[in-house]
């Protein structure tokens, strides 16, 4: 029984909560098929300490609309590349916790070795394309937007320090 | 005489805040450029601070400096991502 | 805190399913930390095709004593070679049906580069070491041992097919 | 005279179902390797169809073909390996 491309993928962009791990079971069990003997799920987590600095917590701004768009496009790629039956992503935004799951992807597969491939061109092109923006709160109060310049950095230099 | 467009202009991340607001508009000549916006933008008294290679979504799709923009877009200035 | 590294894998060979995220979500809570960034959770299932072949059950035999003790070594040879947080891994034996986990494997990292890498590296060596033997049963009523000659070529055959 | 050793065998997977059983025990000639206990196993009338290169465990760890056997040691002649 063959499913349309629709089928085999599910993404979202979400405030609620992704530390669960069932949630994604679930649907897993809904996109899956048995011919699938691998699943790789892969969570990314607000870490403690990131760049030598202590984060407290972070929250995560996105287009919306468009970051809905490019999920469900780089899933829909990831399909076309790989060899795998179905794919489930999603991304927070809003502010999290320490320990919270920012990003959840989970793939299945005929074979291992097209799993672990796509899993990771999955959030490595998510890391470079998804129109998310991560504001990194530190211990020690300041705050910081993960990509840009810093503050004093804006202040005294040009344009050019984004080139 | 050579028709205006106005385009919705929206500020992401540092952007939103080093611009001091999140969303704009923007009059331009038909047939305008993403990189004729970006100029505009730029310009004296504007964001000098806008690299010339910044990214750029045209209604929600990457877009190159090149794009002609119409009337009613929204054009998204992209910081650099922070996801995942 | 350091923690020794016994507290950071968790290790069993069992007859019970493996089939619930929901455990290793458990696991992952007690000897990760908010350190890691990176959760990376693979599983093996019973896959209805393998090489051509219908599948109907597996039945998974261990050397079990070994087969605890050689998983437990790959996870902390893991944990020396790739910077990881944690390490949980479990491997199914007796009777499975389609869709059945028959491995999974959680591991923690501050970077997801690791986390993958590690993964991989313990379900390859898996793969290669651990005592655990794999008797397919077909839809047409067959059986084989994976990786075993055939039932004919046995029987024609002298030592020299194993070479 | 020489002293002999009795040593506990184990034969699993495929293995078990061609020696049409599943444990043993053989005696050795004190000193001998688990070469040695191969090929004791392969003679005449006997497992003919081991592999000259078949991976053996000695009390579970896996072992070299030139490693000494002692009285009471538990060795396992492993097949292909086929978890995952």
């Amino acid at each position: 029984m063959s499913q349309r491309p629709d089928d085999r993928v599910r993404t979202w962009i979400t405030r609620e909560t992704l530390d669960d791990f069932a949630r994604f079971e679930d649907i897993v069990g809904e996109v899956g098929s048995v011919e699938d003997g691998a699943l790789l799920f892969f969570q990314g987590r607000v870490r403690r300490t990131n760049r030598g600095r202590q984060v407290s917590r972070l929250t995560y701004e996105a287009y919306g609309e468009m970051a809905e768009g490019e999920l469900s496009a780089i899933c829909h790629e990831a399909l076309e590349q790989f060899d795998v039956g179905s794919i489930a992503a999603a991304h927070r935004v809003g502010d999290l916790a320490l320990g919270e799951v920012s990003v959840a992807i989970a793939v299945t597969s005929a074979h291992r070795d097209d799993g672990y491939r796509a899993s990771r061109w999955i959030i490595e092109t998510i890391k470079v394309r998804l129109p998310i923006w991560k504001h990194e709160h530190y211990e020690d109060g300041e705050s910081h937007w993960v990509g840009a310049p810093t503050p004093e950095a804006g202040a005294s230099t040009g344009g050019s320090r984004f080139g | 005489m050579t028709d205006r467009i106005s385009v919705r202009t929206l500020f992401f991340g540092v952007y939103g805040e080093l611009a001091a607001r999140r969303e704009g508009s923007a009059e331009l000549a038909a047939d305008s450029t993403v990189a004729d916006l970006v100029d505009s933008l730029r310009g004296p008294g504007g964001l000098d601070w806008l690299p010339e290679s910044v990214v750029v979504a045209v209604n929600q799709s990457y877009a190159e400096a090149g794009t002609t923009l119409s009337d009613g877009d929204e054009v998204a200035l992209i910081p650099p991502v922070a996801g995942g």
